[in-house]
């Protein structure tokens, strides 16, 4: 491939003029000690105007450096070691200090991760926004009203009353929203988005981009839109450049690149992308035969994971209640509510729902380190006596302890720093006097090779870690593991490992799993059966199938039409939700009453009763089945706010 | 005018300056009989032609917080008394008693009855008129035990406060309960200085006095100021004032006097690189005065160490004087040979404890020692405790003698450590009238018997030589306790220093011995 | 947020109270006591013991805390056992000279090593940076003996500009002792300064570090208004404690610069006072410096509340 | 618990640990060079008998005060010891009894932590309070009583300056073991159903290491300024201990006669102290620890 062809479009231009961005052979590396590193490599590539173009890569990849060099910006002890950037057809990294900035002021604005911590802490919302006001300097008041303008276009509620207050006072989604406020503000030519909805809950996430779009639509704007899902891109950007260790491997057509991708990596990226609607994990992808050049093509096929036949229950938790609150708050209900489920031996159970559902609490709960309100919790073991457990770890006998093992989210707070991964997978192992387990068959459980075993974890890639995570749970032969989001920080491409490691452990070991997540697709691809939570409160329980198919609580409804898929029709989605979720649980009637399209009064006082759809799919709800049943996107319309 | 030098006589009368409050002064008005040899001098500070008016400032060490004005207390703020206060008699710098507030004295045949006939026409600073019954007043408080004025003790054998009378408003007459002819001696220490009638309560704080000066203001161990007093009956000052500081610090004092804040430096003796910096500077300079002082080390004799006069022996022959004397002094003075007497006293003893480790050594072994391990305490209070310490543990070595070097406090050396370790430094103003200094520093029980000896043949010896008239004999039973007093090992003294005191280059006509300072002729240069 | 400043009052009363426990268990322990410290030599037996019983130090401990507390709320600390003066008096002129020097202190050091600080973190690893920090590094390593002394032999003896000691006593106006102050504040400056500097620094660079400086950087903003609208305000924030700790510490730390210049202040009473076991007037001292120390740290939270938006504002009313 | 077995297994500590930190500690110059002083003054203390021929505490009256020469390099006092055997062997006593003093009040100060971010609730409030109070007393005060109470010598000292520090060390070990509480790994050891101490032993603490390191830096530089302070005020050590705080205030006034014997101890005393914080802030920053937290105990 030569740098002419790579361009954002696919296709080689000679008009520079309608060329926002125009990167040359660009390279920049940073400098550690006497070492200098690369971060991006010979990247050339050009966006026209209007356009949006979407960065796409793993972690690593230099997607985020791609996108501060076009405002210019470098980290600290970073340089610019080949070609150029050029946006609006001023060569960034040519500019002195007063041009730059004006550069800034005028040409691009940035849209950060995680406005959380992009807005400054001490400084009020109107302040931010104002001092991007550059045309009213002066004009303080056609600065509030400016500023007032701009909360409005991106639906923030109460615009006028958010000037006066502190970036803390908002939620994440919220602050999202002001730091599109902020970015738009100076009415850039190019609006530069990082990351812009991740760590944001799914529907929050539908919501932002749904705006994102729409602004985009109306102000014209060409935009770089950072993002490591498919998915999203694939929605927003009419352009992709796909981005692998600081190179760009593949460009082009958002559809044409995503729906026939070229280079392997590209192809493996696409394919290791677990999707609602093909159940099952998908293949995972080759890093080895890439970098070896190989003309790589991953499995067609995704695996189906087949639901264990007859049910032993390992675990079972009966009318469970946890409650955070000191003393009562009027309105506020306890935080986890009458939530009872069943893991069965060698059955993989999803716990779903957003951030706030109580997802967490129920497993530190099942583990011991929650205590509860109410309910029992019941480790129904075979080989280890079982029997009811005790509300805190340290009140439980050994085995107990032995039969539940954790496996967590982060892969780099799971291990401890200073301890070699033998000494992580031995301790167990020790403590409850496993027999026939040794820290080799722990490793080779996990398909890693036993001189692994001599690493710190800091030596180790975030997949390798989560391994070693889910073999030190393993090594203590227990019956059953609490997985808490154990895929969501990994890269697709290790993702589909990992869920395959789980299906394997379950079938051969008889292990039960209760995987918490808030990921849909993952969900169908590894779950047996998923119990959907909302602010603590069962809504609807099933099989996966039953989950996925028509009848759903609306919660569910929501949670499904807000994922984002590649391959989904995105034009068809709807506009607009009530994306905030309440901060805490109602003291009466239905926890989802708020947000619910189908809502009536009864809902507000009333608990839902239970619609037994089968014998393993229930819903709580008001509603009767035949409202259940395939709510549309347009039923779902007539809630939009703000 | 007075004479540059400084005249030191063996009158001369030490003082320790702090809490503990201070010994005695006796001047024996038969001094002169017995050839005072030469004079030892004072050097450094400038005479000439005061101006009239100015100014003195004088920084002095800290005082306890219960410092006071009432010259008869221990706790007494020496350096305003002579400032504020007269006495029916005081001491020149050779040692002769002369008049103060009493223009002539005599004594019957029997020395048991002494007659004052006081100056007329004296006044108090606040315009009341001195009689008789002040003096009354003022040696009743010193022997009231309520008082506990240190001079009640060297009083009170010989005068009972009720057999003082007043003849008429200008005469005194003391009826002694036994013969005693240096009583008039007695009343030139600094307790005896001589306050209104009925003032006992109010003393400490009013500072009411007939002296060449008036308080302006006073606080204990802080600042303070006298002004002139127009109506001084003597030879009026040149000062308009003078303003005391209390500097705890011996350095910062030094430094006061560099930086020009102070113009003298009271109670310090200069080390010797101190006083070489001093020299040095361009507003300051010192004074000395030979043998101005003593550095005893006393072995507390009740103590466990030191209650065998066999143990005090070998220390004394433990340490080399020579080294000794130049460490701790730079050799500024003159070997002792642990004889306190000064050897221009004129009863000296030419006899002491040469220095023998191997004597030292046999006397240990004799009582079991091999080795003999002791703490010694030592202060920053005085420049010259810690370095004597560090000689003589340096020296002792060799006599199997291990010291242990204690630093203590300053401001709490002389309340926790002075009388009550066995083994500490420490150090006297020399001037003290044999007399007075055998009996008060080493008679059973006397209050500033700071080694706790007790001897009664020494004693004894002591009450004879005081009734004797003669005074050859006299003189032979003095040396006679000296001998004992070596012998027995009270305290160890290594040697006598000279003391040297910084004042600026301003000051004119600087004099000042025993515990006599010229606040008449002191003034600024004109 | 009355309830979290009443809470923070309420520990810091306890604090204090603890504090005083501590000691006067502390003084119980000591050799010795005030009654055979103000004998002396005089001491008989018999007379440390009426003494004793005078100061009512034969009363058992626990009572005797009770009743000095119960005097001390009502403002009443006790007399001296040294010089029977009243001990408010006492450590309340020498608190105020305290005071005078370590206002001065405060006021110069704070604000010199803010604006030191703020350059040295603006500046990173280039020459003021480097010098700016290595001036706190020699701050740091030096005894405040040493550079009190110096101060005195180069500002007083050599140039004469200052007095080298304060010749006023405890009771001095504020006139007669301010000419004598600038030394001893030089030297506690020098030491204060040096922590409040790096701390100032690490805590700019770690703003500047932060995604919101970087976005106000990209949003083109002028440089004077990244510092002082951005990054002042939360560099300053983590700054207030330290700020805190040290305006505390000046009270015990100034010791050995009040011994230096005979400056009549708390340290050299605190020193006489333990050497005379002096208890009522150590309690006083105790309390005050405690007070101080509650009260500093009362007022960084007070001030960090005021910086900062998420106290002012709490997110929700959890 | 000794766990390891086999033969293969590796030692239970991180493998390379040591040699990590000593080759962090080579990247950054400041910590080399804080370290070098350090050990260099270490050295010079260790090495003081051999170095001089002196004893450090034996007068010598002929040779009082001498200025720069042959015999004595940096002079002599004036009591004629040699200024340079004197500082030397006051590094040993400075070096001994400040790492003595911090080592321990870290030591303890990290245990109390521990305990009290472990426990958490009312526990923690106590010994959170108890120490505040400590702490609420100036340190002199602290220092002036426990030595009043117990006399002078090395290991009053010591005490004295655990008395004074345990707070402060306390509470910033408690708020790293605080970060390090909340980590999946130690949640994972909880479950296991391990006791606090074998939690804080094996998960927290080598984790906080670093942190720990710096603070023993950092304080051992203070406590060398505390011990120097107390010295010069006449509470330290006792006279003819070679103390450097002590030689200050013995010679001070000997300024302008032998300069060398107030200043050789002072550049000791700052080298040591230099040498110290930079190999704090060098430590600091290879290891990543936030230094300045630090300061707020």
């Amino acid at each position: 491939m030569t740098p002419e062809t790579i361009t954002s479009n696919g296709r080689r231009r000679a008009d520079e003029d309608i060329d926002v961005v125009q990167l040359r052979n660009l390279g920049i590396s940073y400098r550690t000690g006497k070492r200098e590193v690369a971060v991006l490599k010979g990247i050339t590539l050009t966006l026209e105007k209007g356009r949006i173009l979407g960065l796409v890569g793993e972690s690593g990849s230099g997607k985020s450096t791609l996108a501060s060099a076009l405002l210019g910006s470098l980290r600290t002890g970073s340089f610019v070691s080949t070609g150029t950037a050029s946006v609006s057809g001023q060569d960034v990294f040519a500019l002195r200090a007063k041009e730059l900035r004006r550069f800034r002021i005028s040409e691009v604005a940035m849209v950060p991760q995680n406005a959380g911590s992009a807005l400054t802490p001490t400084m009020k919302i109107h302040e931010q926004i104002a001092e991007a006001l550059h045309s009213l300097k002066g004009n303080k008041t056609a600065q509030r009203s400016r500023a007032e303008e701009l909360l409005r276009l991106v639906r923030l509620p109460n615009p006028a009353q958010a000037l006066d207050r502190y970036p803390h006072q908002f939620s994440g989604g919220q602050q999202q929203r002001i730091g599109i406020a902020v970015a738009l503000a100076a009415n850039p030519t190019l609006l530069v988005l990082d990351e812009p909805t991740t760590g944001l809950d799914v529907v929050t996430q539908a919501a932002i981009l749904d705006l994102l779009s729409g602004l985009q639509g109306s102000l014209g704007m060409s935009m770089v839109m950072v993002s490591h899902d498919l998915g999203v891109i694939e929605k927003m950007c009419t352009d992709v450049a796909v981005l692998r260790r600081g190179e760009i491997v593949e460009a082009g057509a958002t559809r044409e690149v995503l729906a026939n991708p070229k280079h392997p990596y590209t192809r493996g990226l696409v394919a290791s992308v677990p999707r609602i609607d093909v159940p099952g994990i998908p293949p995972s992808m080759d890093q080895d035969a890439i970098d070896a050049g190989e003309d790589w093509v991953p499995d067609q096929e995704v695996y189906r994971r087949i639901a264990p036949q007859g049910a032993v229950p390992v675990l079972s938790v009966e009318s469970l209640s946890i409650d955070y609150r000191r003393k009562h708050i009027p309105g506020t209900g306890a935080t986890v509510q009458d939530v009872s489920f069943t893991v069965n031996a060698g059955e993989v159970v999803a716990l779903v729902g957003e951030s706030g559902s109580g997802k967490s609490s129920i497993a530190n709960a099942i583990a011991g380190l929650q205590k509860t309100a109410g309910g029992r919790i019941t480790l129904a073991d075979g080989g280890a006596g079982g029997g009811e457990l005790a509300k805190t770890v340290t009140g439980r006998p050994k085995n107990l302890r032995q039969a539940i093992q954790l496996i967590f989210q982060n892969a780099d707070t799971s291990l401890n720093p200073r301890q070699s991964v033998h000494t992580a997978i031995q301790r167990p192992i020790n403590l409850f006097s496993v027999k026939n387990a040794s820290v080799p068959q722990a490793l080779a459980d996990v398909d890693l090779p036993a001189s692994y075993a001599q690493r710190l974890p800091g030596q180790l890639s975030g997949g390798q870690r989560q391994r070693v995570g889910i073999a030190r749970a393993v090594a203590a032969a227990p019956s059953l593991v609490l997985a808490d989001e154990v895929v969501s920080a990994l890269d697709v491409s290790v993702q589909s490992s990992i869920l395959r490691l789980m299906d394997e452990l379950s079938r051969e070991k008889s292990l039960g799993f209760l995987f918490i997540t808030h990921d849909l697709a993952v969900v169908r691809a590894i779950a047996d059966r998923v119990v959907v939570l909302y602010l603590g409160r069962v809504v609807e329980e099933g099989t996966v199938e039953e989950i996925f198919a028509s009848i759903s609580h609306p919660y569910s409804r929501l949670l499904l039409d807000s994922v984002i898929e590649l391959g989904d029709d995105h034009d068809a989605k709807r506009k607009a939700v009530k994306d905030e979720i309440p901060a805490a649980p109602p003291e009466v009637g239905c926890p989802f009453a708020s947000r619910c399209p189908l809502v009536r009064d009864v809902c507000h006082t009333v608990a839902p009763p239970t619609i037994a759809v089968s014998a393993t799919h229930n819903i709580k709800c008001h509603a009767d089945v035949a409202e259940l049943t395939g709510v549309s996107a347009e039923v779902l319309e007539g809630t939009r706010t703000c | 005018m007075m004479d540059s030098r400084i005249e030191a006589s063996s009158g001369r009368l030490s003082r320790r300056t702090l809490l503990a409050g201070s010994a005695l002064l006796l001047a024996p008005a038969v001094l002169a009989a017995c050839g005072v040899s030469k004079s030892p001098s004072a050097a450094g500070a400038a005479t000439g032609t005061a101006r009239q008016g100015g100014t003195l400032r004088i920084a002095r060490p800290p005082a306890s917080k219960a410092e006071t004005l009432d010259p008869a207390s221990s706790l007494s703020a020496y350096e305003y008394l002579g400032a504020l206060y007269n006495r029916l008699v005081k001491l020149s710098p050779t040692g002769e008693i002369l008049p103060d507030l009493a223009e002539s004295w005599s004594l019957s045949a029997d020395a048991k009855t002494w007659t004052f006939l006081l100056r007329k026409g004296v006044t108090w600073h606040n315009g009341k008129s001195f009689t008789a019954q002040d003096v009354i007043f003022s040696i009743q408080h010193i022997l009231d035990p309520a008082t506990k004025s240190p001079q009640a003790g060297v009083l009170s054998p010989f005068v009972d406060g009720n057999s003082i009378t007043a003849r008429d408003a200008n005469t005194v007459v003391f009826a002694l309960k036994s013969p005693n002819s240096e009583f008039a001696s007695l009343l030139t220490g600094y307790n005896c200085y001589i306050i209104p009638a009925g003032s006992a309560a109010t003393i400490g704080a009013s500072g009411i006095g007939t002296g060449p000066f008036k308080l302006k203001r006073f606080t204990a161990a802080g600042p303070g100021a006298v002004v002139r007093n127009e109506n001084y009956f003597g030879e009026k000052p040149k000062l308009d004032s003078i303003e005391f500081s209390s500097i705890a610090d011996t350095q910062a004092r030094v430094n006061a006097l560099l930086a020009g804040q102070v113009d003298l430096i009271a109670q310090t003796n200069l080390d010797f690189a101190t006083a070489k910096t001093v020299s040095a500077s361009s507003v300051a300079t010192v004074s000395s005065v030979k043998n101005a002082q003593w550095y005893p080390v006393p072995m507390l004799n009740t103590s466990e160490q030191f209650k065998d006069a066999d143990i005090r022996r070998a220390f004394a022959h433990a340490y080399n004087p020579d080294e000794v004397f130049k460490l701790a002094v730079q050799g500024n003075g003159t070997i002792a040979h642990n004889n306190p007497v000064p050897p221009t006293e004129g009863y000296y003893l030419d006899y002491g404890l040469g220095y023998d480790p191997d004597k030292s050594k046999s006397l240990l072994k004799a009582k079991g020692f091999s080795s003999f391990d002791v703490p010694i305490y030592t202060s920053s209070y005085d420049p010259v405790l810690s370095p004597l310490a560090l000689a003589l543990q340096s020296s002792m070595k060799s006599a199997n003698i291990n010291l242990t070097v204690t630093n203590s406090p300053a401001d709490s050396y002389f309340t926790d450590v002075w009388m009550k370790k066995s083994l500490m430094t420490t150090y006297w103003y020399t001037g003290r009238p044999i007399d007075q200094l055998l009996n008060q520093i080493f008679r059973t029980g006397s209050s500033y018997n700071e080694t706790a000896y007790s001897n009664r043949t020494f004693d004894q010896t002591l009450d004879a030589a005081r009734a004797t008239v003669d005074a050859g004999k006299r003189k032979t039973l003095y040396q006679d306790a000296q001998k004992i007093l070596i012998d027995d090992g009270g305290s160890l003294t290594p040697f006598f220093s000279d003391r040297i005191t910084g004042l600026s280059k301003k000051v004119v006509n600087y004099s000042e011995h025993g515990f006599e300072f010229d606040y008449i002729n002191i003034g600024l240069l004109a | 947020m009355l309830t979290f400043f009443a809470k923070r009052i309420g520990w810091s009363v306890f604090t204090v109270l603890l504090a005083t426990v501590l000691v006067f268990s502390a003084i119980q322990s000591l050799p010795g006591d005030a009654a055979s410290q103000i004998l002396g030599q005089n001491a008989t037996p018999s007379a440390v013991a009426t003494m004793r019983q005078q100061l009512g130090l034969d009363d058992p401990p626990v009572s005797r805390f009770v009743s000095w507390l119960g005097n001390a709320l009502q403002g009443n600390f006790g007399n001296s056992l040294v010089s029977g003066g009243s001990v408010g008096a006492e450590v309340g002129s020498a608190l105020v000279n305290t005071s005078l020097l370590a206002g001065i202190t405060i006021v110069i050091g704070v604000l010199l090593s803010l604006v030191l600080g703020l350059v040295a973190g603006l500046t990173r690893d280039r020459w003021p940076d480097i010098s700016i920090s290595t001036l706190a590094l020699v701050g740091m390593s030096v005894p405040e003996f040493v550079v009190a002394t110096v101060l005195v032999l180069l500002f007083s003896i050599y140039i004469p500009l200052f007095p080298a000691v304060v010749i006023a006593g405890q009771n001095a106006s504020v006139a007669e002792i301010l000419p004598s102050v600038w030394l001893p504040a030089g030297a506690l400056i020098c030491v204060l300064a040096a922590y409040i500097i790096r701390m100032m620094r690490t805590s700019v660079i770690d703003v500047m570090d932060s995604e919101f400086v970087r976005t106000a950087i990209l949003k083109g903003n002028s440089t004077p208004r990244i510092v002082f609208k951005h990054i002042l305000p939360s560099a300053m924030l983590p700054t207030l404690n330290v700020i805190a700790m040290n305006v505390a510490w000046l009270i015990g730390g100034v010791v050995v610069v009040e011994s230096i210049f005979n400056y009549p202040g708390i340290g050299t009473l605190m020193i006489r006072s333990v050497q005379t076991r002096d208890l009522p007037a150590i309690l006083l001292i105790t309390v005050m410096s405690a007070l101080t120390y509650v009260v500093c740290n009362l007022l960084a939270d007070f001030a960090a509340f005021l910086l900062n938006p998420r106290l002012r504002y709490p997110r929700s009313a959890k | 618990m000794s766990s390891m077995t086999t033969t293969a297994a590796p030692a239970s500590t991180a493998p390379g640990s040591f040699g990590r930190m000593v080759r962090s500690i080579l990247k950054s110059r400041t910590a080399t060079f804080g370290f070098a002083l350090v050990i260099l003054n270490i050295l010079l203390a260790l090495l003081a008998p051999v170095l001089t021929s002196y004893d450090p505490i034996a007068t010598d009256a002929m040779n009082a005060l001498q200025e720069s020469s042959g015999a004595h390099l940096l002079g002599t006092d004036a009591l004629g010891r040699d200024t340079l055997t004197r500082t030397l062997f006051g590094g040993q006593y400075a070096l001994a009894i400040s790492f003595t003093a911090t080592a321990l009040t870290v030591l303890l100060g990290s245990v109390i932590a521990g305990i009290a971010a472990y426990r958490g609730g009312i526990v923690d409030d106590i010994i959170t309070r108890v120490l505040d109070s400590v702490l609420a007393v100036p340190a002199i005060l602290s220092m002036l009583v426990v030595v009043t109470i117990f006399g002078t010598g090395p290991w009053v000292i010591i005490l004295a300056v655990m008395v004074v520090y345990t707070g402060g060390v306390t509470r910033i070990v408690r708020a790293t073991v605080m970060d390090v509480l909340p980590k999946d790994y130690i949640t994972a050891a909880k479950a296991r159903g391990e006791g606090m101490f074998s939690i804080l032993a094996r998960e927290v603490f080598p984790n906080v290491l670093d942190i720990i390191l710096v603070e023993f830096a950092m304080r051992a530089s203070w406590v060398v300024l505390l011990i120097s302070s107390l010295s010069f005020l006449g509470f330290g050590a006792s006279p003819p201990t070679p103390d450097w705080g002590l030689m200050v205030a013995e010679n001070r006034n000997l300024m302008s006669v032998v300069p060398l014997a107030t200043l050789s101890p002072i550049v000791a005393l700052a080298t040591l102290i230099v040498g110290l914080n930079l190999a704090a802030d060098g430590l600091a920053k290879s290891l990543g620890v936030d230094r300045m937290k630090e300061v707020l105990g």
